[in-house]
């Protein structure tokens, strides 16, 4: 065991802190949240230039073949600063799955493009019913003479009014099961697909995506007819995943925000951080981002090793949706009403933390997974 | 013992319904969460004005009604539940109006409460400052003596309502030698002196709901200050028991509730209501355990009113306890709703159009407002219970 | 409404406090547990003079008739100190069935003795399946010549060894409903009876009770043939309530004894009491204890007005059950490694929360009862 | 980063399960919560003895294997999975030792060291006294120097396993005109010397675990002061880390949740297995991360001796946290019990053995034991985060 960080990974993790509060600092969060677009495409090619989106792809794509592991660290750095991007949904949910399951002309074509910073991708998953398991996919294709035809409804998908291609997850076959599930390569400017923008309490950019008798050719079959779920499969312990590395900085920061607010603010004569109630909250928070940080990355490095982790990538996400939520509410506490105020930037991490417990399962969800690899 | 309410109680809330359902259906206002705080309609004052509602519990001598504290909670209790737009004249009515006739002179009295009864003016209150939140008595708003005026320099911040208010009741220092809490005056200003300026503050929520108000050189003549001059904050000190009582404090965001149980009825998740879930029923039916826990604090500090007692630490801990409850809510309302949990008002999609997602935002000021929460345990500790207050 | 106690009230609380604190100080509390018996012949008689096991009986059969409200201060006081004694199972589990169910012969020759305290009564309801409700019961009686016939295992029976009459509820008809089930009275000493101690938590005395064709006449039936049940229904908000009522005192002397040992012990050179840490914990027990105190007098008005009350009955052991352990269990770590001694008095509080969450429903249970009730 | 375990010490896990099947087969101990704690076994102590399990960490020149705090923890791990009695060599072996090497002269060294690594003798730790629980720098017991001697007088409270152990390891005062925290000495003490009584206390659960230990006019030879006089509590603070550390904090009752695991797997309740109810499936899979989360702030904590690194705030956090959560599990475990929660160890019809009230009884000490909860975050806020120490 080691829970330390290698010399390389700690330059990795600098460098990536360094990029962030230079290119990302709370201001341009705020800013690029109130933009329509909800990305800067200038930071956008900066973050490609580093190799940033091809950081988890095999060189061969023009990626740098990094681990996951490595990657996540890269992840909370960006959590760190609540990085308004398409990142996750364009190298995790779009690319993932495009390596996964694409054959080799898929990804000789998507896959650079999406390296160099050429190409925004995203994955239309959850249907009306909210779920991210097969029975919540109704959305239909149909046969016919060039492919299939789309139909059906998508919620939630993220950055669609910016992506290039929406990975549309529809049903060929009839029924509730994952068997019958087909991944398509939809052009986000296709005739048919319409979307419409979700107003969200982290201001993160989600959409509706109305399907209406989108036409998609065989070529845009992602994976095999009525396999499609397989991919989704295996590339979610990665979504979910990833989505812990970015609360893990996120929870950091909050605590670090916290702690200094409780050093600097005076009250009742002295700091703030004096107050036993202040230095409990803040041993609290403590426990919940040190545990969000080990839990994360002991999932992250089973994946990196190509360890079976169900329980572990359960048990991250159950542990983070609980405590990033707790850190932040804390956080919020300690720091009174100046954090309730727009202009302060700690309302960025409340809003998050609930974003991303709401993301992908929260505790519930995911506690039930752990109960059934417990054999419950 | 009694956990009933009179015939005439009961009727009187009866009257409170059919006077906000008539209002409801002609589309007078809308339930939305924090509407009794946020909307603000001297059309709707001066109707509840005219029925009494206003001052209620006042001595007839000021033109109140010498009604029951209980009487305003159960008033309190239907507004709330419909979130009736009475902003415009809830601090005076709550608390400026009870500080006048406790603390004002006889011009006080003519000047302000009939006004205030009569929904003509709107007054919000004055306490915060830059460097003293919780921690009131460090406030450095400075009000100078010259001749018949004091001149007023300094700030106040997260004063509710300054951008849509005629008058602001405050605290300031009148002493600068004197000990922190014996240089205190309470003062009532037009807002609309020379040298007050109301400088607006967005929420997270992304409402104006706060401002910050500076005052430079403001000329505030004598007959403004009220009570006696640097007995302020022991003044203040009275009042806030009235402020901490209330089932506003519980009620906040009761919308998100009733709307929230209604909504897991209908919605169906695995071909069954989501109400069916267990999880979804431990948890509401523990807000609703918690809910009427908290209903009945609010209740008891009224009672105690009522007797002509003042709430010992009932009040702090009504507080305490009700705004958490608040924030229980809220967070317990997004995680039902699930992925739709984000959303927020207007969004397409959105259940309950938001007022979980936007309750979640607001829920982070409830235990802050009038006394954060660190501070009311510690009044229930060492004035309710009596342990020691410990040397700083 | 009216939160206050009045002036009657407050002179039967402080009546039966002191009767309280003169007979039944914690050292005989302690004593008397330890004791085989459970309980002290001599207190019992001391209440029964004092006219406490009559106080909800008819005045015809040598009760007071008072209500039930001003019972559950009789309770209050009887849970603040703790005391032992065959009481509730006599008057509420025993009593209250005989009441409402019994025929007038029945009364007429088990109230007045019961009254006396002449007569100690239990109820056998529970089943090895840990139930409160009619599927957990699975005793069979048989139809015989003389009456019925009984066979089965209940538990969690209190103060079997020490009861005239053991009231026992079982089928007479086979199924899972509560049609059916028909009460017995049992005398405790008949043939087939068998008493097994279990040692519980609390130190309180419940028993095994096996039945092995145990013979009862038709005369000990108690109410209608297969619709016992129905006076089980009847009895059982009073039984939950009066639960409460104990369950209230509990927590009010944990409170007491916590903030009395804030206030007297030394720590770091001042009272335990100025650090915010204790002043919190102490804000927040007298927010359960409070919360307590209303939502049970709540219900138990309610019952004594005969309004209709399942819902409040169930917030009232929903909030008592979680209320009253957090009280105890944040006394505890108020005092320290004092209160972890048997010596000390504390954990007489402990133990008797843990007992009282879990006997008639735990908040599970309960908020179960209230979901209902709320239509989900 | 690696989360996993090298081939060297998985075998060496094995090699240690392997000599716990064989001694659970031949009876050798029953696996109970609080069983490392309260069960001491000198001939099992000396059976791990001579594997090289006791003072394993230690610098070979003293008798030790100079094994890795990792490797300890993994022994520690299987030891507490199945509550191995190993309370006669315990505290010598994580604290009394390490200090002897650390503060102690090559005469305690030669003195103590190999007896403690033999199994030779037992020590328990002599710390709170009845005004110093969490206080310690309070402590009275008093050790007055006269010739070669100190006679020491006072007493000590809470002294786990005094009635079966040898020595006692000790903080009293040998100035007592110095500050407080600048008069305190660690002596090492036979505890068959003469004018020492042991008396036990019983606690909550029943048990003789602790006592109370009296000194009157203790004829203390001088050699048995070890390290610098009156710079005690500063040794002690050096210790404690070593103490807070360890995975005993998290498993105390671990018995209870692999046993209540398989309790709702076979339990039927309403047709089915008790595990399939959601309440209790939700209950015990958050105990499980909770669980998890501690394991890995134990092996943390490890990682960081084995670095050759202090812990700094872990140590305190781990145990805060780790405690926390063992009563969370003794108190679901009663819950989900229902009825049958309430049974004791012995009783007729107990699931588990009782374990679950049982555990629940031990479960208040845990919060208290060896710094308590509101210490340890205290500890954490300052000494972790940098947090300002409040005036006293």
């Amino acid at each position: 065991m080691d829970f330390g960080l290698s010399e390389e990974q700690e330059i990795l993790r600098k460098s990536t802190c360094n990029v962030m509060e230079k290119e990302c600092p709370p201001a341009f969060v705020k800013e690029t949240i109130k933009d329509e677009k909800g990305y800067s495409p200038e930071l956008w090619r900066k973050m490609a230039e580093l190799g940033w989106m091809g950081f988890i792809f095999p060189e061969s794509y023009g990626g740098i073949d990094g681990s996951f592991l490595d990657f996540t660290i890269l992840l909370e750095e960006m959590g760190r600063a609540c990085l308004p991007s398409p990142f996750f949904s364009t190298v995790i949910l779009g690319g993932l799955p495009i390596l996964e399951g694409g054959n080799e002309e898929q990804k000789d074509e998507l896959l650079p493009p999406m390296i160099n910073g050429d190409l925004i991708l995203t994955l239309a998953i959850t249907e009306p019913p909210g779920k991210y398991t097969p029975d919540g996919i109704g959305s239909r294709a149909t046969k016919s003479e060039k492919g299939y035809i789309l139909d059906g409804t998508k919620l939630f998908v993220p950055n669609a009014h910016i992506a290039d291609y929406i990975i549309v997850v529809a049903r060929t076959k009839d029924g509730v099961d994952a068997d019958g599930i087909t991944l398509f390569l939809v052009d986000a400017k296709a005739r048919g697909v319409t979307c419409t923008p979700l107003l969200t309490i982290a201001g993160d950019k989600q959409f509706e995506v109305a399907l209406d008798k989108v036409e998609v050719t065989h070529e845009r079959i992602l994976g095999d007819i009525d396999k499609g779920w397989h991919i989704i499969e295996k590339i979610w312990p990665k979504v979910i995943v990833a989505a812990c590395g970015e609360m893990v900085g996120g929870a950091q920061q909050t605590l670090k925000m916290t702690i200094d607010y409780a050093k600097e603010r005076e009250q009742f004569g002295r700091p703030l951080g004096c107050l036993q109630a202040v230095q409990h909250f803040c041993a609290d928070m403590v426990a919940d981002v040190d545990g969000c940080r080990y839990i994360t990355y002991q999932a992250a490095w089973m994946l990196s090793e190509g360890l079976s982790c169900v329980k572990e990538v359960a048990m991250a996400k159950a542990w983070c949706s609980d405590a990033f939520k707790r850190v932040t509410k804390q956080g919020q506490q300690v720091h009174g009403a100046i954090g309730f105020t727009e202009e302060h930037d700690l309302h960025l991490y409340y809003k998050s933390a609930k974003k991303w417990e709401l993301l992908y399962g929260d505790s519930w969800f995911h506690r039930e997974a752990v109960a059934e690899q417990m054999g419950l | 013992m009694d956990f009933g309410f009179t015939k005439e109680q009961e009727s009187f809330r009866q009257e409170v319904r059919d006077f906000l359902e008539k209002k409801i259906e002609c589309g007078a206002f809308e339930i939305i969460s924090n509407g009794w705080l946020e909307n603000s309609s001297q059309e709707f004052s001066k109707e509840m004005s005219e029925r009494g509602w206003i001052g209620m519990t006042w001595p007839k001598e000021y033109g109140g009604q010498e009604r029951t504290y209980m009487d305003r909670a159960i008033l309190m209790e239907e507004m709330l539940t419909c979130q009736a737009p009475i902003a415009y004249h809830f601090l005076a009515d709550r608390q400026v109006g009870p500080a006048i006739i406790h603390f004002g002179n006889d011009d006080h009295k003519k000047e302000y409460l009939p006004k205030i009864i009569n929904a003509e003016i709107s007054m919000v209150l004055g306490l915060s400052e830059p460097n003293a939140g919780s921690d009131l008595v460090s406030v450095k708003t400075y009000a100078k003596e010259e001749g018949d005026f004091f001149i007023l320099n300094g700030q106040k911040v997260w004063t509710t309502g300054a951008h849509r208010a005629d008058y602001i009741w405050m605290i300031v220092r009148t002493d600068l030698d004197a000990p922190k809490h014996k240089g205190i005056s309470e003062f009532i200003l037009d807002l609309k002196t020379p040298g007050v300026t109301v400088r607006p503050i967005i929420n997270i929520a992304g409402v104006h709901s706060f401002n910050e108000v500076f005052f430079e050189d403001v000329k505030v003549p004598k007959e403004n200050l009220v009570g006696v001059k640097n007995r302020g904050f022991y003044q203040l000190m009275a009042q806030v028991d009235y402020e901490r009582a209330g089932l506003e404090r519980l009620m906040q965001n009761y919308p998100v509730f009733v709307n929230l149980v209604e909504y897991v009825k209908k919605e169906k998740r695995n071909g069954q209501p989501l109400s069916k879930d267990p999880m979804v029923r431990n948890t509401l039916a523990e807000l609703e355990v918690e809910y009427q826990i908290g209903r009945l604090f609010c209740y008891q500090v009224a009672w105690t009113l009522t007797q002509g007692r003042i709430p010992n630490y009932e009040a702090a801990l009504c507080k305490a306890y009700c705004t958490q409850y608040e924030q229980r809510l809220s967070d317990a309302a997004t995680r039902i709703l699930g992925l739709y949990g984000q959303l927020m008002p207007g969004s397409k999609w959105a259940p309950m159009n938001g007022e979980a997602a936007d309750s979640y935002l607001w829920s982070v000021s409830y235990t802050l407002q009038g006394g954060s929460l660190e501070v009311l345990k510690n009044i229930v500790a060492t004035r309710g219970l009596g342990l020691p207050v410990a040397k700083k």
